[in-house]
Protein backbone atom coordinates (compact mmCIF):
# COMPACT_ATOMS: atom_id res chain seq x y z
CA UNK A 1 0.00 0.00 0.00
CA UNK A 2 1.28 3.20 -1.03
CA UNK A 3 -0.15 6.39 1.11
CA UNK A 4 0.58 10.09 0.52
CA UNK A 5 -0.17 12.75 3.00
CA UNK A 6 -0.24 16.30 2.97
CA UNK A 7 -1.30 18.18 5.91
CA UNK A 8 -1.62 21.37 7.88
CA UNK A 9 -1.88 19.26 11.09
CA UNK A 10 1.59 18.25 13.54
CA UNK A 11 2.77 14.92 11.86
CA UNK A 12 2.78 11.87 14.19
CA UNK A 13 5.99 8.97 14.04
CA UNK A 14 3.77 6.29 15.62
CA UNK A 15 0.76 6.68 13.91
CA UNK A 16 2.72 7.15 10.65
CA UNK A 17 4.65 3.75 11.33
CA UNK A 18 1.51 1.94 12.22
CA UNK A 19 0.38 2.89 8.16
CA UNK A 20 3.34 0.51 7.18
CA UNK A 21 3.30 -2.03 9.49
CA UNK A 22 2.87 -5.70 8.82
CA UNK A 23 3.54 -9.41 9.81
CA UNK A 24 5.30 -9.70 6.46
CA UNK A 25 7.57 -7.07 7.87
CA UNK A 26 10.68 -7.47 9.44
CA UNK A 27 12.27 -4.01 8.91
CA UNK A 28 10.76 0.01 8.91
CA UNK A 29 13.11 2.53 7.94
CA UNK A 30 11.55 5.78 9.18
CA UNK A 31 12.91 9.26 7.78
CA UNK A 32 11.85 12.23 9.47
CA UNK A 33 12.86 15.90 8.61
CA UNK A 34 12.78 18.14 11.29
CA UNK A 35 13.16 22.31 11.67
CA UNK A 36 16.93 23.46 12.41
CA UNK A 37 17.15 26.53 14.49
CA UNK A 38 19.84 27.80 11.53
CA UNK A 39 20.79 27.87 8.22
CA UNK A 40 24.09 29.01 6.86
CA UNK A 41 24.89 30.82 10.30
CA UNK A 42 21.46 32.54 10.35
CA UNK A 43 19.04 32.21 13.04
CA UNK A 44 16.11 30.45 12.02
CA UNK A 45 13.03 31.44 14.42
CA UNK A 46 10.13 28.82 12.02
CA UNK A 47 9.63 27.99 8.76
CA UNK A 48 6.53 28.41 6.28
CA UNK A 49 5.62 25.57 3.28
CA UNK A 50 3.64 26.01 0.52
CA UNK A 51 2.92 23.32 -1.86
CA UNK A 52 1.22 23.20 -5.42
CA UNK A 53 -1.08 20.48 -3.42
CA UNK A 54 -2.58 18.43 -6.51
CA UNK A 55 0.80 17.98 -8.29
CA UNK A 56 2.52 17.16 -5.17
CA UNK A 57 0.50 14.34 -4.67
CA UNK A 58 0.63 13.21 -7.88
CA UNK A 59 4.32 13.53 -7.93
CA UNK A 60 4.64 12.22 -4.44
CA UNK A 61 2.68 8.96 -5.89
CA UNK A 62 5.05 8.47 -8.87
CA UNK A 63 7.65 8.39 -6.55
CA UNK A 64 5.95 5.93 -4.60
CA UNK A 65 5.81 3.76 -7.94
CA UNK A 66 9.07 3.80 -8.76
CA UNK A 67 10.51 2.80 -5.62
CA UNK A 68 7.79 -0.13 -5.50
CA UNK A 69 9.02 -1.27 -8.86
CA UNK A 70 12.87 -1.11 -8.04
CA UNK A 71 12.49 -2.59 -4.59
CA UNK A 72 10.59 -5.06 -3.00
CA UNK A 73 9.10 -2.90 -0.12
CA UNK A 74 5.77 -4.15 1.75
CA UNK A 75 3.83 -0.36 2.56
CA UNK A 76 5.56 2.90 2.61
CA UNK A 77 3.78 5.96 3.23
CA UNK A 78 4.73 9.95 2.81
CA UNK A 79 3.59 12.59 4.91
CA UNK A 80 4.43 16.10 4.48
CA UNK A 81 3.01 19.07 6.54
CA UNK A 82 2.33 22.55 4.98
CA UNK A 83 1.71 25.82 7.04
CA UNK A 84 3.94 27.28 9.60
CA UNK A 85 6.09 25.09 12.11
CA UNK A 86 8.05 25.65 14.49
CA UNK A 87 11.55 24.64 15.27
CA UNK A 88 12.00 21.05 16.43
CA UNK A 89 8.83 19.93 14.80
CA UNK A 90 8.44 17.25 11.71
CA UNK A 91 7.81 18.52 8.50
CA UNK A 92 8.29 15.37 6.77
CA UNK A 93 7.98 11.65 7.70
CA UNK A 94 8.75 9.08 5.29
CA UNK A 95 8.41 5.57 6.22
CA UNK A 96 8.99 2.44 4.64
CA UNK A 97 8.39 -1.54 5.60
CA UNK A 98 10.09 -4.23 3.77
CA UNK A 99 10.75 -8.11 4.89
CA UNK A 100 14.49 -7.19 5.22
CA UNK A 101 16.94 -3.85 6.16
CA UNK A 102 18.61 -3.37 2.69
CA UNK A 103 15.13 -2.33 0.96
CA UNK A 104 13.72 -0.45 3.51
CA UNK A 105 17.09 1.69 3.94
CA UNK A 106 17.15 2.19 0.13
CA UNK A 107 13.76 2.91 -0.95
CA UNK A 108 13.55 5.48 2.35
CA UNK A 109 16.57 7.28 0.89
CA UNK A 110 15.31 7.22 -2.78
CA UNK A 111 12.04 9.08 -1.58
CA UNK A 112 13.33 11.63 0.23
CA UNK A 113 15.98 12.21 -2.06
CA UNK A 114 13.24 12.34 -5.16
CA UNK A 115 11.10 14.58 -2.84
CA UNK A 116 14.35 17.27 -2.60
CA UNK A 117 13.94 17.59 -6.47
CA UNK A 118 10.67 16.73 -8.00
CA UNK A 119 7.61 17.83 -5.53
CA UNK A 120 6.56 21.55 -5.89
CA UNK A 121 6.50 22.53 -2.27
CA UNK A 122 8.46 25.34 -0.83
CA UNK A 123 10.00 26.91 2.07
CA UNK A 124 10.43 30.40 3.44
CA UNK A 125 12.51 30.67 6.49
CA UNK A 126 11.80 33.29 9.57
CA UNK A 127 15.15 34.47 10.91
CA UNK A 128 15.20 35.73 14.20
CA UNK A 129 17.21 38.72 13.08
CA UNK A 130 15.92 39.32 8.91
CA UNK A 131 13.02 39.31 7.12
CA UNK A 132 11.77 36.07 5.86
CA UNK A 133 13.15 34.56 2.54
CA UNK A 134 11.90 32.05 0.33
CA UNK A 135 15.01 29.52 -0.11
CA UNK A 136 16.03 28.36 -3.48
CA UNK A 137 15.87 31.96 -5.24
CA UNK B 1 -0.70 28.91 -11.41
CA UNK B 2 1.71 30.81 -8.82
CA UNK B 3 3.34 29.96 -6.09
CA UNK B 4 5.87 30.62 -3.28
CA UNK B 5 8.21 33.82 -4.28
CA UNK B 6 5.94 34.27 -7.55
CA UNK B 7 2.43 34.56 -6.01
CA UNK B 8 4.12 36.42 -2.79
CA UNK B 9 5.85 38.78 -5.39
CA UNK B 10 2.63 39.50 -7.85
CA UNK B 11 0.29 39.10 -4.54
CA UNK B 12 -1.74 36.99 -6.91
CA UNK B 13 -2.64 33.01 -7.59
CA UNK B 14 -3.30 33.23 -10.86
CA UNK B 15 -2.50 35.17 -14.31
CA UNK B 16 -4.30 34.75 -17.56
CA UNK B 17 -2.40 35.28 -21.02
CA UNK B 18 -3.22 34.88 -24.47
CA UNK B 19 -0.70 33.44 -26.90
CA UNK B 20 -0.54 32.65 -30.68
CA UNK B 21 -1.56 29.51 -31.76
CA UNK B 22 1.39 26.76 -31.46
CA UNK B 23 3.09 28.83 -28.53
CA UNK B 24 5.51 27.11 -26.33
CA UNK B 25 6.60 27.10 -22.72
CA UNK B 26 9.40 29.68 -23.74
CA UNK B 27 7.20 32.01 -25.38
CA UNK B 28 4.83 31.87 -22.22
CA UNK B 29 8.23 32.44 -19.97
CA UNK B 30 8.88 35.31 -22.38
CA UNK B 31 5.74 37.19 -21.84
CA UNK B 32 5.24 36.37 -18.43
CA UNK B 33 8.59 38.05 -17.89
CA UNK B 34 7.81 41.39 -19.86
CA UNK B 35 4.37 41.80 -18.10
CA UNK B 36 6.27 41.36 -14.50
CA UNK B 37 9.38 42.15 -14.56
CA UNK B 38 10.04 42.31 -10.92
CA UNK B 39 9.96 38.35 -11.09
CA UNK B 40 11.91 37.83 -14.35
CA UNK B 41 15.30 37.21 -12.84
CA UNK B 42 13.36 34.03 -10.74
CA UNK B 43 11.80 32.41 -14.45
CA UNK B 44 15.53 31.20 -15.12
CA UNK B 45 15.71 29.53 -12.01
CA UNK B 46 11.75 28.00 -12.60
CA UNK B 47 10.50 24.91 -14.07
CA UNK B 48 7.21 24.94 -15.47
CA UNK B 49 4.11 22.44 -15.07
CA UNK B 50 1.30 21.37 -17.33
CA UNK B 51 -1.55 20.29 -14.87
CA UNK B 52 0.18 17.69 -12.62
CA UNK B 53 3.37 17.29 -15.37
CA UNK B 54 6.51 19.09 -15.82
CA UNK B 55 6.74 20.04 -19.29
CA UNK B 56 10.21 21.31 -21.14
CA UNK B 57 10.53 25.01 -22.86
CA UNK B 58 9.58 23.13 -26.56
CA UNK B 59 6.67 21.85 -25.07
CA UNK B 60 3.23 23.43 -27.32
CA UNK B 61 0.42 24.78 -25.18
CA UNK B 62 -2.98 24.71 -25.75
CA UNK B 63 -5.69 27.14 -24.94
CA UNK B 64 -6.78 24.81 -22.04
CA UNK B 65 -3.38 24.34 -20.06
CA UNK B 66 -3.65 25.51 -16.93
CA UNK B 67 0.55 25.96 -16.42
CA UNK B 68 1.89 26.35 -13.30
CA UNK B 69 5.65 28.24 -12.95
CA UNK B 70 7.24 26.36 -10.76
CA UNK B 71 10.32 28.05 -8.34
CA UNK B 72 13.19 25.88 -7.07
CA UNK B 73 11.53 23.01 -4.78
CA UNK B 74 12.83 22.72 -0.83
CA UNK B 75 10.48 20.13 0.21
CA UNK B 76 11.42 17.79 2.92
CA UNK C 1 23.85 11.99 23.59
CA UNK C 2 24.47 8.24 23.37
CA UNK C 3 21.99 5.61 24.76
CA UNK C 4 21.40 2.42 25.15
CA UNK C 5 18.05 0.76 26.29
CA UNK C 6 17.94 -2.90 26.90
CA UNK C 7 14.51 -3.81 27.83
CA UNK C 8 11.60 -6.41 28.36
CA UNK C 9 9.17 -4.11 28.11
CA UNK C 10 7.56 -2.82 24.57
CA UNK C 11 9.15 -0.31 22.74
CA UNK C 12 8.05 2.94 21.47
CA UNK C 13 8.94 4.69 18.63
CA UNK C 14 7.48 8.08 19.02
CA UNK C 15 9.32 8.31 22.94
CA UNK C 16 12.69 6.58 21.25
CA UNK C 17 12.67 9.75 18.79
CA UNK C 18 11.95 11.84 21.39
CA UNK C 19 15.29 10.95 22.89
CA UNK C 20 17.32 12.39 19.85
CA UNK C 21 15.21 15.26 18.69
CA UNK C 22 17.29 18.53 18.73
CA UNK C 23 16.37 21.90 17.55
CA UNK C 24 19.88 21.46 15.73
CA UNK C 25 18.52 18.64 13.89
CA UNK C 26 17.37 18.67 10.41
CA UNK C 27 17.28 14.92 9.46
CA UNK C 28 16.25 11.84 11.76
CA UNK C 29 16.58 8.64 10.38
CA UNK C 30 14.73 5.69 12.74
CA UNK C 31 14.94 1.78 11.85
CA UNK C 32 12.70 -0.58 13.21
CA UNK C 33 13.55 -4.41 13.18
CA UNK C 34 9.96 -6.16 13.87
CA UNK C 35 9.10 -9.49 14.32
CA UNK C 36 8.19 -11.60 11.08
CA UNK C 37 5.52 -14.09 10.34
CA UNK C 38 7.97 -16.04 8.36
CA UNK C 39 11.60 -17.60 8.05
CA UNK C 40 12.93 -18.98 5.29
CA UNK C 41 9.14 -20.43 4.35
CA UNK C 42 8.59 -21.69 8.30
CA UNK C 43 5.69 -19.64 9.89
CA UNK C 44 7.20 -18.16 12.73
CA UNK C 45 4.80 -17.62 15.62
CA UNK C 46 7.06 -15.59 18.00
CA UNK C 47 10.48 -14.74 18.87
CA UNK C 48 12.57 -15.12 21.93
CA UNK C 49 15.73 -12.38 22.53
CA UNK C 50 18.35 -13.40 24.76
CA UNK C 51 20.96 -11.03 25.63
CA UNK C 52 24.63 -11.55 27.50
CA UNK C 53 23.11 -8.28 28.64
CA UNK C 54 26.30 -6.44 30.14
CA UNK C 55 28.00 -7.03 27.17
CA UNK C 56 25.64 -6.23 24.76
CA UNK C 57 25.38 -3.08 26.70
CA UNK C 58 29.37 -2.63 26.54
CA UNK C 59 29.16 -3.34 22.93
CA UNK C 60 26.18 -1.19 21.74
CA UNK C 61 27.62 2.13 23.61
CA UNK C 62 31.10 1.19 21.30
CA UNK C 63 29.52 0.72 18.27
CA UNK C 64 27.66 4.47 19.02
CA UNK C 65 30.70 5.83 20.17
CA UNK C 66 32.20 4.90 16.40
CA UNK C 67 29.37 6.27 14.68
CA UNK C 68 29.87 9.52 16.49
CA UNK C 69 33.50 9.67 15.66
CA UNK C 70 32.95 8.59 11.88
CA UNK C 71 29.65 10.69 10.99
CA UNK C 72 28.74 14.51 12.19
CA UNK C 73 25.71 13.10 14.69
CA UNK C 74 23.75 14.91 17.42
CA UNK C 75 21.87 12.49 19.36
CA UNK C 76 22.02 8.31 18.53
CA UNK C 77 19.53 5.76 20.61
CA UNK C 78 19.66 2.00 20.38
CA UNK C 79 16.51 0.42 22.31
CA UNK C 80 16.47 -3.77 22.21
CA UNK C 81 13.53 -5.69 23.55
CA UNK C 82 14.46 -8.90 25.14
CA UNK C 83 12.27 -11.79 26.25
CA UNK C 84 8.85 -12.74 24.45
CA UNK C 85 7.92 -11.22 21.25
CA UNK C 86 4.94 -11.35 19.13
CA UNK C 87 4.81 -11.19 14.94
CA UNK C 88 4.74 -7.73 14.04
CA UNK C 89 6.06 -5.97 17.51
CA UNK C 90 9.26 -3.86 17.00
CA UNK C 91 12.51 -5.55 18.27
CA UNK C 92 15.09 -3.58 17.99
CA UNK C 93 14.80 1.07 17.52
CA UNK C 94 17.94 2.80 16.21
CA UNK C 95 17.41 6.32 16.00
CA UNK C 96 19.91 8.86 14.96
CA UNK C 97 19.66 12.50 14.64
CA UNK C 98 22.26 14.72 12.78
CA UNK C 99 22.13 18.03 10.96
CA UNK C 100 21.87 16.81 7.74
CA UNK C 101 20.28 13.79 6.30
CA UNK C 102 22.81 11.51 4.87
CA UNK C 103 25.09 11.51 8.25
CA UNK C 104 21.70 9.95 9.64
CA UNK C 105 21.00 7.49 6.93
CA UNK C 106 24.92 6.47 7.11
CA UNK C 107 24.97 6.02 11.11
CA UNK C 108 21.74 4.62 11.35
CA UNK C 109 22.62 1.76 8.71
CA UNK C 110 25.98 1.39 9.98
CA UNK C 111 24.47 0.83 14.33
CA UNK C 112 22.46 -2.11 12.22
CA UNK C 113 25.11 -3.78 10.57
CA UNK C 114 27.46 -3.67 13.80
CA UNK C 115 24.92 -4.73 16.10
CA UNK C 116 23.88 -7.67 14.03
CA UNK C 117 27.92 -8.45 14.06
CA UNK C 118 29.24 -8.11 17.21
CA UNK C 119 26.49 -7.88 19.97
CA UNK C 120 25.55 -10.56 22.01
CA UNK C 121 21.83 -10.89 21.92
CA UNK C 122 20.48 -14.52 20.69
CA UNK C 123 16.87 -15.08 18.73
CA UNK C 124 15.17 -18.45 19.20
CA UNK C 125 12.10 -18.71 16.93
CA UNK C 126 9.19 -20.79 18.27
CA UNK C 127 7.45 -22.16 14.97
CA UNK C 128 3.83 -22.77 14.21
CA UNK C 129 3.92 -26.25 13.36
CA UNK C 130 7.89 -27.34 15.10
CA UNK C 131 10.01 -26.92 17.71
CA UNK C 132 11.76 -23.83 18.62
CA UNK C 133 15.30 -23.01 17.50
CA UNK C 134 18.30 -20.85 18.06
CA UNK C 135 19.01 -19.38 15.11
CA UNK C 136 22.24 -19.52 13.61
CA UNK C 137 24.04 -22.85 15.48
CA UNK D 1 28.99 -17.66 31.11
CA UNK D 2 26.79 -19.38 28.87
CA UNK D 3 24.16 -18.37 26.99
CA UNK D 4 21.24 -19.52 24.78
CA UNK D 5 22.21 -22.46 23.16
CA UNK D 6 24.88 -23.81 25.21
CA UNK D 7 22.85 -22.61 28.30
CA UNK D 8 19.68 -24.53 27.13
CA UNK D 9 21.27 -27.57 25.90
CA UNK D 10 23.81 -27.41 28.98
CA UNK D 11 20.61 -26.24 31.90
CA UNK D 12 23.71 -24.43 33.38
CA UNK D 13 24.42 -20.09 33.48
CA UNK D 14 28.07 -21.05 34.46
CA UNK D 15 30.65 -24.07 34.37
CA UNK D 16 34.25 -23.70 36.16
CA UNK D 17 37.25 -25.26 34.59
CA UNK D 18 40.52 -25.80 36.61
CA UNK D 19 42.96 -24.97 34.07
CA UNK D 20 47.07 -24.92 33.83
CA UNK D 21 48.80 -21.48 34.23
CA UNK D 22 49.20 -19.95 30.83
CA UNK D 23 45.89 -21.61 29.67
CA UNK D 24 44.36 -20.39 26.68
CA UNK D 25 40.96 -19.45 25.04
CA UNK D 26 41.66 -22.63 22.93
CA UNK D 27 42.89 -24.64 25.53
CA UNK D 28 39.49 -24.03 27.47
CA UNK D 29 37.46 -24.23 24.27
CA UNK D 30 38.70 -27.93 24.12
CA UNK D 31 38.50 -28.88 27.92
CA UNK D 32 34.61 -27.41 27.40
CA UNK D 33 34.19 -29.76 24.39
CA UNK D 34 35.79 -32.47 26.41
CA UNK D 35 33.21 -32.33 29.16
CA UNK D 36 30.25 -31.37 27.45
CA UNK D 37 30.14 -33.73 24.21
CA UNK D 38 26.42 -32.93 23.51
CA UNK D 39 27.71 -28.99 22.83
CA UNK D 40 31.10 -29.63 20.86
CA UNK D 41 30.00 -29.16 17.37
CA UNK D 42 28.24 -25.36 18.57
CA UNK D 43 31.79 -24.80 19.95
CA UNK D 44 33.24 -24.27 16.05
CA UNK D 45 31.02 -21.82 15.70
CA UNK D 46 30.80 -19.37 18.68
CA UNK D 47 33.28 -16.47 19.73
CA UNK D 48 34.57 -15.97 23.38
CA UNK D 49 34.70 -13.18 25.29
CA UNK D 50 36.56 -12.03 28.64
CA UNK D 51 34.56 -9.75 30.48
CA UNK D 52 32.87 -7.75 27.86
CA UNK D 53 35.37 -7.91 24.78
CA UNK D 54 35.84 -10.49 22.77
CA UNK D 55 39.34 -12.41 22.71
CA UNK D 56 41.12 -14.51 20.52
CA UNK D 57 42.00 -18.22 20.67
CA UNK D 58 45.39 -17.32 21.42
CA UNK D 59 44.27 -15.01 24.76
CA UNK D 60 45.91 -16.42 27.76
CA UNK D 61 43.78 -16.67 30.49
CA UNK D 62 44.03 -15.60 34.17
CA UNK D 63 42.28 -17.39 36.91
CA UNK D 64 39.68 -14.70 37.53
CA UNK D 65 38.74 -14.19 34.19
CA UNK D 66 35.03 -14.43 33.26
CA UNK D 67 34.66 -15.98 30.19
CA UNK D 68 31.44 -16.02 27.55
CA UNK D 69 30.77 -18.25 25.35
CA UNK D 70 28.99 -16.42 22.51
CA UNK D 71 27.56 -18.17 19.76
CA UNK D 72 26.61 -16.79 16.32
CA UNK D 73 24.61 -13.42 17.28
CA UNK D 74 21.30 -12.77 16.17
CA UNK D 75 20.07 -9.38 17.09
CA UNK D 76 18.14 -6.86 15.60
Amino acid sequence: MNSVILTTDPLDVNSTVAMVSSPFAGAIDVFIGTVRNSDEGREVSALYYEAHAEMAKSQLSKILQETKREFDVIHQVVAHRLGLLKVGEPSTIIAVASAHRAEAFSACRQIIERLKVDVPIWKKEHFKDADPEWLGV
Amino acid sequence: MLFAIFRESLDKNEVEFELPDGSTVDDLQSAFGERFENVRKYISLSRVAVGNEFVGGDHVLRPENVVSFIPPVQGG
